[in-house]
């Protein structure tokens, strides 16, 4: 039924979601799209959990990859919120303009 | 390798896997009623908040003592995925206390800042309850949701102060760098599970010694070093330390010193339950594959937090930086791993030195961040190292204590710095890695410059018309952080038996 | 006598001097003048008595128990052998008994000179304080029976003279004269010691007796024994003013009269030639050395004695009279004929101090002046003066059967008859040239100082000197003339009891440069030299008497260098100045200005720098941008894990 | 002899005093002085006692001549035990460092002295950690109180002194850190190899350790150092540092600029001591093959220092270089001294240890009078003190005389003994030290009479002579120059027997006389 | 099957890539809810029912429309051009090396040893690793999340415990953060 040959490809995906989210951490200055790409990331694992879970015929891995969909989700509200208030304090939505703290 | 993995039995917890985690029970049932509280007691009253953290702290603490006599050989509990052992009521003690000292001196300086919520005393609670649950995992979701447990609230935390930007951007600089490590982190555990078939510790070192071979899997050894990057992250070891001085000078000073401290003892607790012990390979030298790269990052730490920290003008980044360079000592101790000595038994200086470094470093760096918590004025924080100069004019205790802290930090005998050093020392030149050592010393050396500078400005008569900055009164629970602390340096630096005694004893029932 | 009753008079021969400069010292200043001239005098005396004790015991002691040594206390004990091992050992013979007396005689009559001298001088305390120490300190130096304690009295007196020069410390002058002549006793120190290694380090002892028993070690003409022998002879040299290291002693008439009396002509310059003889055994075995010896002697006798004929400073002129005179005694210690050797230094002793204490009433009469030049006609108005002064040239000169010529004339006809080959009697020659220039310069002194008329209007109201500083002068004035008439006539198999007291302490060995002369040449060579002498006088006598040729033509008709190097003294302070001075003195500088910074402190300065430069750097790494820490954090996770996982293996 | 545990005594008298000053209010300054001079003066009396009970030359079982030891365990996990014990030498050092202390105690002005307390509070720990340093026979406890005494001396440096004491002092000790920072891995080294796996100097020597395999060069193929002789230089280069020898001097002179006399008396009276100490307690023990092999290098590096120390004292203007740099150069005989590897090199090293002990508290105390009299340290404008001050012109004279090594003075003893023992090692040595002797003579007169003599400069023309309480202080210590000179057998007799237990340890190779 | 499998995979990539690459945060946004989506039904066909339901309930459900709330409150036309600097070429270069080193190691049991690299074909006997095979066992069975439960609530319970902790801290932090400091 499922083709072995399939799992590299696969795991493939999963590196590869991860590191384009890490190039967006990179490359995106909107904080908001930065998140995203670290909710990617975290996706990417979940991927790679998933497919070796299936591989391995044991559920640990889904069981891992829910969990870090709760920590995804727990990350993303206090992430918001942080980000809300510093828009309240009225700073541009830029990761290169929270350079107070340096050298 | 793949163990073909049939549906394990399900094991249903009961209550001796309900003890296993009484302190976190304990804690975590004090952060709830707290929140409760936080509802009913007035404003004006969120001391009261404070004394009842800081019973609850007192509460676990006791409980983890009595567990120290209860767990003499330690055991597994949910199935393998937490260890009731010494080892890891070892670090919930100095986890509890450094939470405690922070605690009491937090009520002043929050009101002084005006920003005392009852919130920050339940995230405290929070976050020591993930450090504890960090410092006994043996699986690696475990780990993962410890981990991110303790972070959030440190996020939080650390931008506890909600109208001053420093503050938020150290929050927001904090929270994206550290997700974007879990990430890597997530991803390390992701491809140690799909490489070994298993969550948990213990069955990942079974199957890791099963495989007698030099032959190592590429994907997990990747898995292995992804992991440990992860970990180098949260202890803000070089060339993965680069949030560190930003968030502590950013973040509020108490917050400072209560994460300064205690994310790098939890972080390293788990390092070494899962490099020193699960990582080690037994017979087959796996350590071999991972134990080169955290030795170069350790030598990177040293190198860079101490010379890093030279020019700084600024008390907290320097003592940011400081901490990194003492990440990269505590690292030589992981680094040297388990030594197989020629008569047979394992020689465990490099561990027993992580933890006496830890209680070390807790003691000085809690007292070295109080110091400033409690001098802060109101309003603002104590930062540029000109907030410190003729301190010692106007508060010779203070200034004295703080020279013995800084003493410490740099490693001078009798203080409890100079032991941890030692032993790391030891272990190293043990290991047969005297260069490791070597570089230990060279920036030790360095270090005790930009240490004892900060001590020759607390003692230079303040020049005449020039204003000094005007710091706060110590107050009764700010005065007994610091003999607290400053009994701690010393005690940990001349009567070295007691921890290290305690040390040694919690390896004997250390499990993974 | 016994053991017990030598420790007690050596305890009391030094302890009176050193109780003398105690109180004088520290009690001299609170009860005044005329407690500290008691107690400076007073204590010299009693140790002059003690001394004639010692005499009495060593003359009268049997045949062959002359000599005995005192153990006073264990100084330092590492455990003998190569370890060293020294006892406080102090030593009574003929030769240490002769130094007592004339060290303690002619002293004391110093001492009583000084009473009068320093009448008007504030710091008269410590000058007696130091005075006496000197004499403490002089005769711990020719009592000590064991090298290290010679050492310790050879440096103290060095350092009573440095105190005694720069006794007048507001003058520059004199300050950098006391520092010029204690550093070049140090180097004659340093030798010293240095021959105390070589010595100890083969004979395992310091005690001088046990030393000269043990000469086997030392393989005779060796060169390990001529070394010894020469730095032993260094070391005289810097304390007698010898050829390296003479430029120091003119000098040292920065000092008051009296100080160069009793230290520069008496006493302390002549510890040189004590040293040598007191060493003859080693000497004897190192011919080379003594050879060397002789020829320095006679070579500065010349060279002091040409310096002396231009001096227009009197004490000056008479200093390097003192400097050509022990030169004489060198040389005779040189070729081996010790006991002529110390019997001119007695005569010396006296004639020498005599002629300064008498210069010392000329310049104290004249107030403080000691051009000679504007001296002159003194000899009427200062008849006792004059009349002890004439004695004392006379002396100097070596006028027949006054003192200085039987010493000198038993000294130059040893001469004759030392060593093989033609050097012995080249410098037999020069040693009657020596003769000659004496005489020259010494009455050159005595015609423009006495004789003429003053030069000055000061010169006519000069008054006769004081009891105080009269009666020593007249004392040695008639000693210079009788002395040496009991002791010794410069014959052989004639009278010699001079010599026959000394025998025992020289009878040991015989240096092999020196055989006994025969009744006839010694006479021949006494006629010779006391011709020599006789000329000497009398060309003085015409020349800056009669002025007949005037001096200054004599002069004129002279080649030009001869007055000139005679007038600046050679150039040897110039020579060590550019030399050894300056060279020091810039290194220093050097190390101070260049080496010091750029070069010891250089490295810690790199160090803290270049660390200073890398943490600057690493401040532009952290640039405050989620987004760089974000890629630092990556790119070396990236690295870590693919370079270390994928490619470096 | 009684069970006392006198050593033990001697570390916790001042630390207690110490503590007990805290109580004392800090206004009853009498009262804090007292309390100090009397816990220094009880160690003194302590350690004269020990001295007279000294058992001679009775070598104990152990490989080294102890006596008085007190074993205890200390860290049973890692073999080091709380081990104190005194021979001949660590004796005399007691005995100097003692004596000094006290000195240092007197010479508390409590009038100029500001938080006369705190002062005093460092003064006793610097005297417990120096002690200490004295004390212990085990490595890792020798090590605690070496390191741990640069805290005290720290904070006591970096609040009393000049203007330039900061950086001063931070160069001193980041210098001192990095020495001995590399002693710590050498024993650790030592430690991990030595078969007793013991920090104990006697189990250590009790069994011998393999130098092990020299590293070579890969590519070159040259042959470096064996691991123990690598652990030998560092240890050295600690020693070294501390005593210090050229060209790692560069710390002392800004330092003793930088710092008060009071200090600088038992400073340069014993800190600058322990590191020649530790060469003759631990490298010399530890290392006896090595010493032999270097000892030619080390006794050039330590002639070096006499030289270059006289010629920066014949170039320096102010009062206080000179004597710091007249200090190098006599540490550097002492260092010769222990170097030749000689019965009379080391026991004139000991010998010369006391007496530039006394020599130097002596001068710097006497450099402290006429700079707070003048309030000027510049030989320039210093001249004619002497019909100013006869008393301090007396004292100062023999100081003088001391310091140049004049022959009747105690240091002349230690200086002969020295060179003696460094013309045995060979005879260059020992002439280029005699030249050192010579140029001592120069500087030692160039300061003396600059200051003494030629006519009164405006800055010293109204100075009045020194109190009675400040010439009491300089008696003993002139009185010890010139008693020395006279009869220094007392202190040999107690030290020779350990010493040629020491000596015993090289091959006789070294030992012999190698003149000719 | 295998089909589907290449499809989902194919648009879960290039979703991912607008994400990261397209300007208008918006779009980030939008794309993310295909990428997760695209992620649920993969998982769907690796038999994690559970998950799927999750993945869309909590993810594409909830986190991305807070994400698009936030945008539209905070910035509803952030323009934020990703530029092609050095940074984002290294970046790419970075993707497409990590990814097709994870491939082939995935594809090829890369081991290596003393003598470096052997590759040798999956399910190779000589390699020690990737042995899969496939019992018919509840696991695998379609509509396993009985199974799943059962795991999570018995030997992963006190994982599972510890998220609620989780989710409360986080509640409790956005509410401080957020909310008028009127108290």
């Amino acid at each position: 039924m499922l083709n072995p040959n399939l799992f590299p490809y696969l795991l493939g995906l999963s590196a590869f979601l991860f590191t384009v989210g890490a190039m967006g951490v990179l490359i995106r200055r909107n904080p908001i799209v930065v998140f995203m790409c670290i909710e990617l990331m975290l996706n990417a694992g979940n991927v790679a959990l998933v497919a070796y879970g299936r591989f391995l015929n044991s559920e640990e891995g889904q069981i891992f990859a829910f969990m870090v969909i709760v920590v995804a989700a727990a990350e993303v509200v206090v992430g918001l919120a942080l980000i809300t208030q510093i828009f309240r304090l009225g700073r541009e939505l830029d990761v290169d303009d929270l350079s107070e703290m340096k050298e | 390798m793949l163990i073909a993995a049939s549906p394990v039995p399900l094991s249903f917890p009961g209550g001796r896997d309900l003890v296993g985690i009484l302190p976190e029970l304990v804690l975590g049932g004090a952060f709830l009623v707290l929140m409760i509280l936080d509802l009913v007691i007035p404003a004006s009253r969120r001391t009261w908040l404070a004394a009842f953290a800081l019973l609850g702290i007192a509460a676990a603490f006791g409980v983890t003592i009595w567990g120290w006599f209860d767990a003499s050989s330690g055991r597994l509990v949910y199935s393998g995925s937490f260890a009731y052992d010494r080892f890891a009521l070892f670090v919930d003690a100095i986890l509890l206390v450094s939470a405690g000292l922070v605690v009491m001196i937090s009520p002043n300086y929050l009101n002084r800042r005006g920003m005392h919520y009852g919130e920050y005393y339940a995230l405290i609670l929070a976050a020591t309850l993930g450090m504890m649950l960090l410092a006994g995992a043996t699986s690696l979701m475990v780990i993962f949701l410890a981990i991110e447990l303790l972070s959030l609230a440190l996020y939080v935390l650390s931008g506890f102060s909600r109208h001053e930007e420093r503050s938020q951007e150290a929050a927001l600089k904090y929270l994206l760098l550290g997700g974007f490590a879990s990430g890597f982190l997530l991803f390390g555990m992701a491809l140690i599970y799909g490489e070994t078939g298993h969550t948990q510790l213990a069955q990942i070192a079974a199957a890791i010694q099963s495989q007698t071979t030099i032959a190592v899997d590429p994907l997990l050894l990747a898995g292995v070093l992804l992991l440990f990057i992860g970990f180098a992250f949260k202890v803000s070891a070089a060339p993965f330390h680069s949030w560190t001085p930003d968030v502590y000078q950013g973040a509020p000073t108490s917050v400072t010193t209560f994460m300064s401290v205690t994310t790098k003892v939890a972080a390293f607790a788990a390092l070494v339950r899962v490099f020193t012990y699960t990582f080690d390979g037994g017979g087959t030298h796996f350590y071999q594959h991972w134990e080169p790269v955290v030795a170069l990052v350790a030598i990177t730490s040293m190198v860079v937090g101490n010379i890093a920290a030279l020019t700084q003008t600024s008390v907290k980044r320097m003592l940011a930086y400081s901490g990194i360079a003492q990440a990269g000592y505590i690292l030589i101790g992981v680094a040297v791993g388990p030594v197989l000595l020629p008569s047979g038994q394992t020689s465990t200086f490099g561990t027993i030195g992580v933890l006496y470094y830890l209680a070390a470093y807790a003691v000085s760096n809690i007292g070295a961040f109080a110091v400033i918590t409690v001098m802060a004025g109101r309003g603002e924080d104590l930062d540029s190292y000109d907030g410190l100069r003729g301190l010692a004019h106007r508060r010779p205790f203070v200034a004295a204590s703080m020279a013995l802290f800084l003493f410490s930090l740099g490693g001078f005998p009798p203080t409890a710095g100079f032991f941890g050093k030692f032993l790391v020392f030891t272990a190293a030149v043990n290991a047969g890695q005297v260069p490791l050592a070597l570089w230990g010393i060279a920036t030790s050396a360095v270090s005790a410059f930009y240490y004892l500078r900060v001590g020759l400005l607390m003692y230079q008569r303040p020049a005449v018309g020039a204003e000094e900055y005007r710091w706060s009164r110590t107050g009764f629970s700010g005065s007994a952080v610091l003999v607290a602390t400053t009994a701690g340096t010393l005690i940990l630096g001349v009567m070295i038996v007691l921890v290290y005694t305690a040390a040694s004893a919690s390896l004997k029932g250390l499990i993974v | 006598m016994n053991v017990s009753t030598a420790s007690t008079l050596v305890l009391l021969v030094l302890a009176f001097p050193l109780i003398g400069s105690a109180l004088n010292g520290f009690l001299g200043p609170v009860f005044g003048r005329r407690f500290v001239n008691l107690a400076g005098t007073i204590s010299i005396f009693a140790s002059f008595v003690v001394a004639c004790l010692v005499l009495a015991n060593v003359v009268g002691a049997p045949a062959g128990q002359g000599a005995i040594t005192v153990r006073l206390w264990d100084w330092i004990n590492l455990g003998g052998g190569t370890n060293l091992s020294v006892g406080m050992d102090f030593t009574l013979d003929a030769l240490s008994a002769l130094m007592l007396m004339v060290i303690t005689g002619v002293g004391f009559l110093i001492h009583v000179y000084s009473v009068g001298y320093m009448e008007h001088d504030t710091g008269f305390a410590r000058f007696f304080s130091y005075m006496n120490f000197f004499i403490f300190s002089m005769l711990m130096l020719v009592l000590a029976a064991d090298l290290l304690i010679l050492i310790i009295g050879w440096a103290l007196v060095a350092l009573s003279s440095y105190l005694l020069i720069g006794f007048w410390h507001d003058r520059p002058t004199a300050v950098a004269a006391a520092r010029k002549a204690f550093i070049t006793q140090v180097i004659g120190d340093v030798a010293l010691v240095i021959a105390a290694f070589l010595i100890v380090l083969n004979t395992h002892t310091l005690s001088l007796p046990n030393i000269f028993a043990r000469t086997q070690a030392f393989p005779a003409g060796g060169a390990l024994i001529t070394g010894i022998c020469a730095l032993l002879a260094i070391g005289a040299f810097a304390k007698s003013a010898q050829f390296p290291l003479h430029t120091w002693l003119p000098d040292a008439m920065e000092g008051p009269t009296p100080v160069s009396a009793l230290i520069h002509a008496a006493t302390m310059v002549t510890a040189g030639v004590y040293l040598i003889a007191r060493f003859h055994v080693l000497f004897n075995l190192a011919p080379v050395a003594e050879g060397m010896v002789a020829c320095v002697g006679m070579g500065t006798a010349v060279m002091a004695g040409i310096i002396a004929l231009s001096q227009i400073d009197i004490k000056r002129v008479i200093a390097y009279s003192t400097m050509s005179q022990i030169g004489l005694m060198i040389y005779a210690v040189g070729i081996g004929a010790y006991s002529a050797g110390m019997f001119h230094f007695a005569m010396h002793a006296v004639f020498k101090a005599l002629l300064f204490m008498a210069a010392g009433n000329v310049i104290h009469a004249l107030h403080d002046e000691q051009d000679i030049r504007l001296m002159g006609g003194l000899h009427a108005r200062m008849r006792w003066t004059h009349v002890a002064f004439g004695a004392g040239s006379l002396a100097l000169g070596g006028f027949f059967l006054f003192s200085g010529w039987f010493s000198k004339e038993d000294l130059l006809g040893f001469g004759t008859v030392s060593g093989p080959g033609a050097a012995p009697w080249i410098l037999y020659a020069v040693g009657v040239g020596v003769n000659v220039l004496t005489g020259l310069y010494a009455f050159r002194l005595y015609f423009t100082v006495f004789q003429g008329e003053p030069q000055t209007a000061r010169g006519f109201g000069v008054k006769e000197a004081g009891y105080p500083m009269l009666i020593p002068v007249v004392i040695l004035g008639a000693l210079s003339v009788i002395v040496a008439w009991p002791l010794q006539f410069p014959l052989p198999n004639t009278l010699h009891v001079f010599s026959d007291f000394l025998s025992p302490v020289f009878a040991g060995s015989q240096s092999p440069l020196l055989h006994d002369p025969s009744f006839g040449l010694a006479l021949v060579a006494l006629i010779i030299g006391t011709a020599a002498s006789l000329i000497g006088i009398g060309l003085a006598m015409r020349l800056w008497y009669e002025h007949r040729p005037d001096p200054q033509v004599v002069l004129a008709s002279l080649p030009r260098v001869i007055p000139l190097l005679s007038y600046n003294k050679f150039y040897f302070d110039e020579i060590y100045d550019r030399a050894l001075v300056q060279p020091v003195k810039a290194v220093a500088r050097t190390a101070r200005r260049v080496v010091e910074p750029d070069v010891m402190d250089s490295w810690v300065q790199g160090i803290g720098e270049l660390l200073r430069g890398f943490s600057l750097d690493l401040r532009l790494v952290q640039t405050g941008l989620i987004r760089d820490y974000a890629s630092i954090f990556t790119v070396f996770a990236v690295v870590l894990v693919v370079v270390w996982v994928f490619i470096a293996r | 002899m009684n069970h006392i545990p006198w050593l033990t005594l001697l570390i916790v008298i001042p630390a207690g005093a110490a503590i007990l000053l805290q109580l004392v209010p800090r206004r009853l300054t009498a009262v804090v002085k007292g309390v100090t001079i009397l816990a220094t003066l009880a160690g003194a009396v302590i350690v004269m006692l020990l001295l007279l009970w000294m058992p001679g030359n009775k070598a104990t079982n152990g490989p080294l001549p102890l006596h008085f030891q007190e074993t205890h365990a200390w860290l049973p996990a890692l073999n080091a035990t709380y081990h104190l014990g005194i021979d001949g030498i660590s004796a005399w050092l007691l005995a100097l460092n003692a004596g000094v202390f006290l000195l240092g105690a007197l010479a508390i002005s409590r009038k100029t002295t500001d938080r006369l307390r705190f002062y005093c509070t460092l003064v006793l720990l610097t005297e417990a950690a120096t002690t200490g340093v004295l004390l212990s026979i085990d490595l890792l406890l020798f090590y605690m109180f070496w390191e741990g005494m640069l805290v005290p001396l720290y904070v006591l440096l970096s609040n009393w002194g000049g203007d330039k004491r900061g950086p001063a002092t931070l160069k001193f000790i980041v210098y001192t850190v990095a020495g001995s920072l590399l002693m710590l891995v050498a024993i650790i080294y030592l430690y991990i190899q030595s078969p007793s796996g013991s920090f104990d100097l006697e189990r250590i020597l009790a069994q011998p350790i393999s130098s092990g395999s020299a590293f070579v060069i890969p590519l070159i193929h040259v042959t470096t150092f064996t691991p123990k002789e690598l652990a030998f230089i560092c240890f050295a280069l600690a020693f070294a540092i501390k005593i210090p020898i050229v060209p790692l001097h560069t710390w002392l002179p800004d330092l003793y600029e930088a710092c008060p006399p009071a200090v600088l008396v038992f400073f340069a009276g014993v800190v600058s001591k322990l590191g020649a100490y530790g060469f003759i307690r631990f490298a010399l023990t530890l290392f006896p093959g090595e010493m032999e092999k270097y000892r030619f290098v080390l006794a050039g590096f330590a002639v070096l220092s006499i030289i270059y120390g006289a010629l920066m004292a014949l170039s320096e203007r102010d009062l206080k270089r000179i004597v710091a740099y007249a200090s190098i150069s006599h540490l550097g005989f002492i260092a010769l001294g222990i170097f030749s590897l000689t019965d009379n090199g080391i026991n004139g090293a000991v010998i010369q240890i006391i007496n530039h002990g006394i020599i130097i508290s002596a001068l710097f105390l006497i450099v402290g009078y006429v700079e707070s009299r003048t309030g000027t340290r510049d030989l320039g404008e210093l001249s004619g003190l002497e019909r100013r001050m006869p008393w301090l012109y007396f004292f100062f004279l023999v100081a003088t005389l001391a310091g140049l090594g004049m022959p009747g003075m105690n240091s002349f003893v230690g200086e002969f003994t020295i060179m003696l023992g460094a013309f045995q090692l060979n005879w260059v040595y020992a002439v280029l030290a005699g030249g050192g002797v010579v140029l001592a003579a120069w500087y030692m007169l160039r300061l003396h009479q600059g200051l003494m003599h030629d006519p009164p400069k405006p800055r010293t023309e109204g100075v009045h002579d020194l109190h009675i309480g400040e010439g009491l202080l300089l008696v003993p210590l002139v009185a010890m120059m010139i008693f020395i000179g006279l009869y220094p057998k007392p202190i040999t007799d107690v030290s020779t027997g350990s010493v040629n237990t020491y000596v015993s340890l090289i091959q006789p190779a070294a030992s012999n006389p190698g003149t000719q | 099957m295998t089909v589907l499998f290449a499809v989902v995979i194919a648009l879960a990539a290039v979703s991912a890539l607008g994400v990261v690459l397209s300007r208008q945060t918006i779009y980030s946004a939008l794309s993310l809810v295909l990428t997760v989506s695209m992620l649920a039904v993969l998982f769907l066909l690796l038999n994690a029912q559970f998950l799927f339901a999750v993945q869309l309930i909590i993810y594409a459900g909830a986190v991305v429309v807070l994400f698009v709330f936030i945008v539209a409150l905070l910035s509803p036309d952030a323009e934020d051009r990703p530029t092609l600097d050095l940074r984002a070429v290294i970046g790419i270069a970075g993707v497409i090396v990590v990814t097709a080193l994870v491939f082939i190691a995935a594809r090829n049991g890369i081991t290596y040893n003393t003598n470096g690299f052997h590759a040798t074909a999956v399910g190779g006997a000589s390699d020690p690793y990737h042995t899969f095979k496939f019992p018919q066992d509840t696991v695998n069975n379609a509509g396993n999340v009985q199974t799943v439960a059962g795991q999570l609530f018995t030997n992963y319970l006190l994982p599972f415990e510890i998220t609620s902790m989780l989710l409360l801290v986080a509640a409790i932090g956005a509410v401080y953060l957020t909310r008028r400091s009127s108290r």
